[in-house]
């Protein structure tokens, strides 16, 4: 019963998507249009940045930027008012201590690299604040419970950093009467690295404090129902 | 173009085979995977679009677009995990209030319900509180069931 | 002037980020941002009944390579509804969480929450509007599962993934216009777009995603858990305004940017839909065993009225007679937005003060409670649609043209729909009265009672007597009469 | 050499279409997330191929890296679960 319904459901999302397979072919057989690319390439002198991904990001399309950085803090968010966080990882031995006191200063290190390159090669926020996660992710296996992040008032602020600045910058702009994210000529270049230095500290620590999976703080949770017990590795 | 259909075709094909996952399977880390491999085919479309072939450079708004809806996904993915382990507390905390309750009715009278007065979401005496209600954060009274027998 | 357009969205945005750093201060930080969002919101409204429509693109690059934000006048008239909608909803809260430990989860929530609200009635972009739902989507499931109860955290994770799915279906639908027509700004591909067999594969695929997301019947079985165990304030804004946006928006896509292949048989469609929806959703709330179960299936009644529009909208030409329409389409979505919020906040306080919210036990709240029951029966005579509220011009206007058009069939769904609300409206109201002795106040607290009663009482009143604004806002000549 | 370019293409198609595949079917709740990381991680690579390094970057890191952590530890919990409560721990798994 239930796996003819299984294949039941196979067909027909075959069917579906042999249709989209169909609309595909026939939208990408028409007269290419002219698309974004063109324009974006011809214009990204005067984005501030030269690689176009970053100069879509941070400045063609800024405002979607914003509230993405947006989304993710609204996850935590969430993520926090379900209580303190599990109880962490038993504390590594020392072969691998030392791994971690080697891996993560070069994680931070990278995720610098990654957001200065941005500008201009493959990188960005995005991709170091992934990497400054890793980092803390590595430290809470290792048997850190914050997974090395400060205290919750200091950890508030940094997890709304990253959209704060975006969103007082854009306002200051629109507020001097240039309109919201619209950088002023000449001054795109700071601003946007300014914007994505924010960015890379707040989506570093809002990943990692999404990892730990609770509220800063209380310490460890309480450990009444097996859930929050130490896990082994 | 044929790169392109090709890519892009394939980003189809994960899209369908996640939906149907997502409708298929009952648990829900392989609901959340269909998802995420759902999400993965939308993104493959929009970067095969992209592609123009070796030679020109690819069109950066759908990368931006995508680069976008990752981070979107991984922050529903972190929320929907987080919701589950809360399920899973409240599930457990729950059973065991059913075992406690029934030992506690076999050997005495079950305990009076509580009166319905109108309580603020900070009124809780210590004295109330059983070890099932100590598990999950931020308990209220509103989210006790006001029926369930206790204090 | 057009650049102001940011500030619906920019101030709750602000305010949530304060609130999230400040958590002791979060509900005076959540007030002062409420008030200061809604006096936005209400500005834009005024804004553009003053001069018309506004647009701007942001970030100086003019479209198609900036986002655009715009205003026409059911933007605008959805705007106004959810700034007074939210402030009644804020205010409340301040008073339902004041000294809980919820308070500092809700109010940044809460803000982010608005601010993708009013993002979605601006936005003139398509993935921009993708990047909106889901800011809503996740607030929204964060803030149903602040109870932390278990029904309240499974339903809750069921409306996420349902969520989820809709906007990716939403999204590809995306992806092919913005293969074929090279562009994601709205007013930009409605000038492209043509009957073609892609752009009808994009509306199937974005339609049904927002469908999913607005919960049509029969995608409508996530809704009734996910709102009747919610926070009453959550509630109200979930069945008021979150399933508003995306019915806003494929309201707007298929009026502006599919007219050309929205044709009547795929409108119909959507019309049988919102039948089942009318007759299913009223059945089951008149079934309910609980007061917020019975208000979440009236909901998904509710939308199925305004999904009816849709096949009397494609068969008639542009003229007034479809201009009266659209404007009682709206007009009803506006009244259902007042009125259930209205609802919700009146029966979370029924709940509060009787522990529980099963309506075969309410009895004697009524005398204990006269202005929440009230504001309850108020709420209820415009879920019904009996005059004067605004869903009874919508109503009138639904059947007139019913009849103009010839689709008479969607008269007798409407007249069952009515009396079965008539009917689960007053097995609440006869539940409520009891045998104990009418106290001497009438409202016993201001807060959070007087929050509910005017929106209960707007839905009747501002919306039914006073409908005339809303065609003047949407750009049409006079009200019928 | 278009032939033996269309040949690598449908090579590296294959092999994400048949990882998805495996990741879907697999009931086993950590044996389902090591396959999704390498399905997240394989996208990437095709990624990289359609000239999207940037983004192949960041759905290596943050799709499969930081999406697959999350995922691991409800996995491993589930795997836990599933131990302790012998066998009826797949009814709400």
């Amino acid at each position: 019963m239930k796996r003819d319904l299984a294949l039941l459901l196979g067909i027909l999302l075959a069917l579906l998507a042999a249709l989209l397979l169909w609309a595909l072919h026939a939208t990408l057989a028409l007269e290419p249009g002219p698309r974004l690319a063109e324009l974006a390439s011809a214009r990204l002198e005067e984005t501030g940045v030269s690689n176009p991904v970053t100069a879509v990001l941070l400045n063609y399309r800024a405002y979607d930027t914003l509230l993405e950085l947006a989304v993710l803090l609204a996850a935590l968010l969430g993520i926090w008012s379900l209580g303190p966080a599990p109880a962490g990882y038993q504390r590594s031995g020392p072969a691998l201590a030392a791994l971690v006191d080697w891996i993560v200063p070069l994680a931070i290190l990278a995720g610098g690299y990654l957001l200065w390159v941005g500008g201009h090669a493959p990188g960005g926020a995005f991709q170091a604040g992934a990497l400054l996660g890793a980092a803390g992710v590595i430290l809470r296996l290792s048997g850190e419970p914050s997974a090395g992040l400060p205290g919750e008032p200091a950890q508030r602020w940094l997890v709304v950093l990253g959209a704060g600045v975006f969103a007082v910058v854009g306002g200051g702009l629109l507020a001097s009467g240039f309109g919201f994210l619209t950088y002023p000529p000449g001054q795109a270049k700071w601003l946007i690295l300014l914007i994505e230095s924010a960015a890379t500290v707040a989506i570093g620590v809002t990943l990692t404090a999404a990892y730990v999976g609770g509220r800063p703080g209380s310490g460890t949770a309480h450990n009444g129902t097996g859930q929050s017990r130490t896990v082994q590795r | 173009m044929s790169a392109q259909f090709l890519y892009g075709g394939a980003g189809i094909l994960l899209f369908a085979l996640g939906l149907w996952s997502l409708l298929v399977h009952e648990a829900l880390l392989r609901k959340l995977i269909a998802i995420n491999i759902a999400g993965g085919g939308v993104f493959h479309v929009f970067i095969a679009i992209a592609y123009r072939g070796d030679t020109a450079p690819p069109d950066p708004v759908p990368h931006a677009l995508v680069l976008t809806g990752i981070v979107v996904a991984v922050s529903a993915t972190a929320l929907v995990l987080a919701l589950h382990r809360r399920l899973e507390q409240a599930e457990e905390s729950a059973a065991d209030a059913e075992g406690r309750s029934e030992s506690a009715s076999a050997s005495s009278a079950a305990p009076p319900p509580r009166t319905p007065t109108e309580r603020t979401p900070t009124e809780r005496t210590p004295t109330e509180l059983t070890p099932a209600d100590l598990t999950p954060a931020d308990l209220t009274p509103e989210t006790l069931h006001p029926e369930t027998p206790h204090g | 002037m057009a650049d102001l357009l940011i500030l619906p969205v920019l101030v709750p945005l602000l305010g949530g980020l304060l609130a999230t750093a400040l958590p002791v201060r979060s509900a005076l930080v959540g007030t002062l941002a409420a008030l200061a969002t809604s006096l936005s919101g209400l500005g834009i409204t005024l804004l553009v009944w003053l001069h018309g429509d506004l647009g701007t693109v942001l970030g100086g690059w003019g479209v198609p390579l900036g986002i655009g934000l715009s205003a026409d006048g059911l933007s605008a008239a959805l705007l106004a509804m959810a700034s007074l909608v939210a402030l009644a909803i804020s205010i409340y809260a301040g008073s339902y969480f004041a000294g809980s430990a919820q308070a500092r989860h809700f109010w940044p929530l809460w803000l982010l929450l608005w601010s993708a609200l009013n993002g979605v009635f601006l936005a003139a972009d398509l993935f921009n509007l993708y990047v909106m739902l889901e800011l809503l989507g996740l607030s929204a499931a964060a803030l149903g599962a602040l109870t932390g109860k278990r029904e309240a955290i499974a339903a809750n994770l069921r409306y996420l993934l349902v969520g989820l799915l809709g906007s990716l279906t939403y999204l590809l639908g995306v992806a092919l216009l913005y293969t074929a027509y090279g562009t994601l700004d709205i007013g930009l591909l409605g000038e492209r777009l043509g009957p073609t067999p892609i752009a009808a594969t994009a509306l199937a695929l974005m339609v049904s995603g927002l469908a999913l997301k607005t919960a049509l019947f029969p995608l409508h079985f996530w809704l009734p858990p996910a709102h009747a165990n919610a926070p009453a304030p959550v509630s109200a804004a979930l069945s008021a305004l979150v399933v508003k946006a995306s019915f806003y928006l494929i309201l707007r896509l298929w009026t502006e940017l599919f007219a050309p292949i929205a044709d009547i048989g795929a409108a119909t469609l959507l019309g049988l839909l919102g039948a089942g929806a009318v007759l299913w959703g009223s059945w089951r709330a008149l079934r309910a065993q609980r007061l917020k179960l019975l208000a979440a299936y009236s909901t998904v009644a509710q939308i199925g009225y305004l999904f009816l529009f849709f096949p009397l909208l494609a068969s008639l030409p542009p003229g007034t007679a479809r201009d009266d329409l659209f404007a009682a389409c709206v007009l009803m979505a506006l009244t259902h937005g007042f009125a259930k919020a209205g609802f919700f906040l009146a029966a979370g306080l029924v709940q509060r003060k009787a522990g529980h919210d099963r309506i075969s036990e309410l009895g004697g709240v009524a005398q204990r409670m006269p202005a929440t029951t009230f504001s309850i029966a108020l709420a209820g005579s415009a879920l019904v649609g009996l005059p004067p509220s605004g869903s009874f011009i919508g109503k009138w206007v639904l059947m007139r043209g019913a009849f103009e058009t010839g689709q008479w069939w969607w008269l007798p769904v409407t007249v069952l729909g009515t009396l079965l609300a008539a009917a689960y409206v007053f097995r609440v109201l006869s539940r409520a009265f009891g045998l104990e002795p009418t106290p001497l106040q009438f409202v016993t607290n201001a807060r959070s009672e007087i929050p509910a009663l005017l929106l209960a009482f707007a839905s009747v009143a501002l919306l039914g007597l006073a409908a005339g604004p809303v065609w003047a806002i949407l750009g049409f000549g006079a009200a019928p009469a | 050499m278009p032939t033996l370019l269309l040949l690598f293409d449908l090579v590296l198609l294959a092999t994400l279409i048949v990882l998805a595949l495996a990741t879907v079917l697999s009931p086993e709740p950590r044996r389902a997330v090591m396959l999704f990381i390498a399905f997240g991680l394989w996208l990437a690579l095709v990624w990289a191929r359609l000239r999207a390094p940037d983004i192949a970057l960041a759905e290596a890191a943050i799709g499969a890296g930081m999406g697959g952590a999350l995922m691991l530890a409800a996995a491993r919990r589930a795997a836990h679960r599933d131990e302790a409560a012998g066998g009826d721990g797949d009814k709400r798994a």
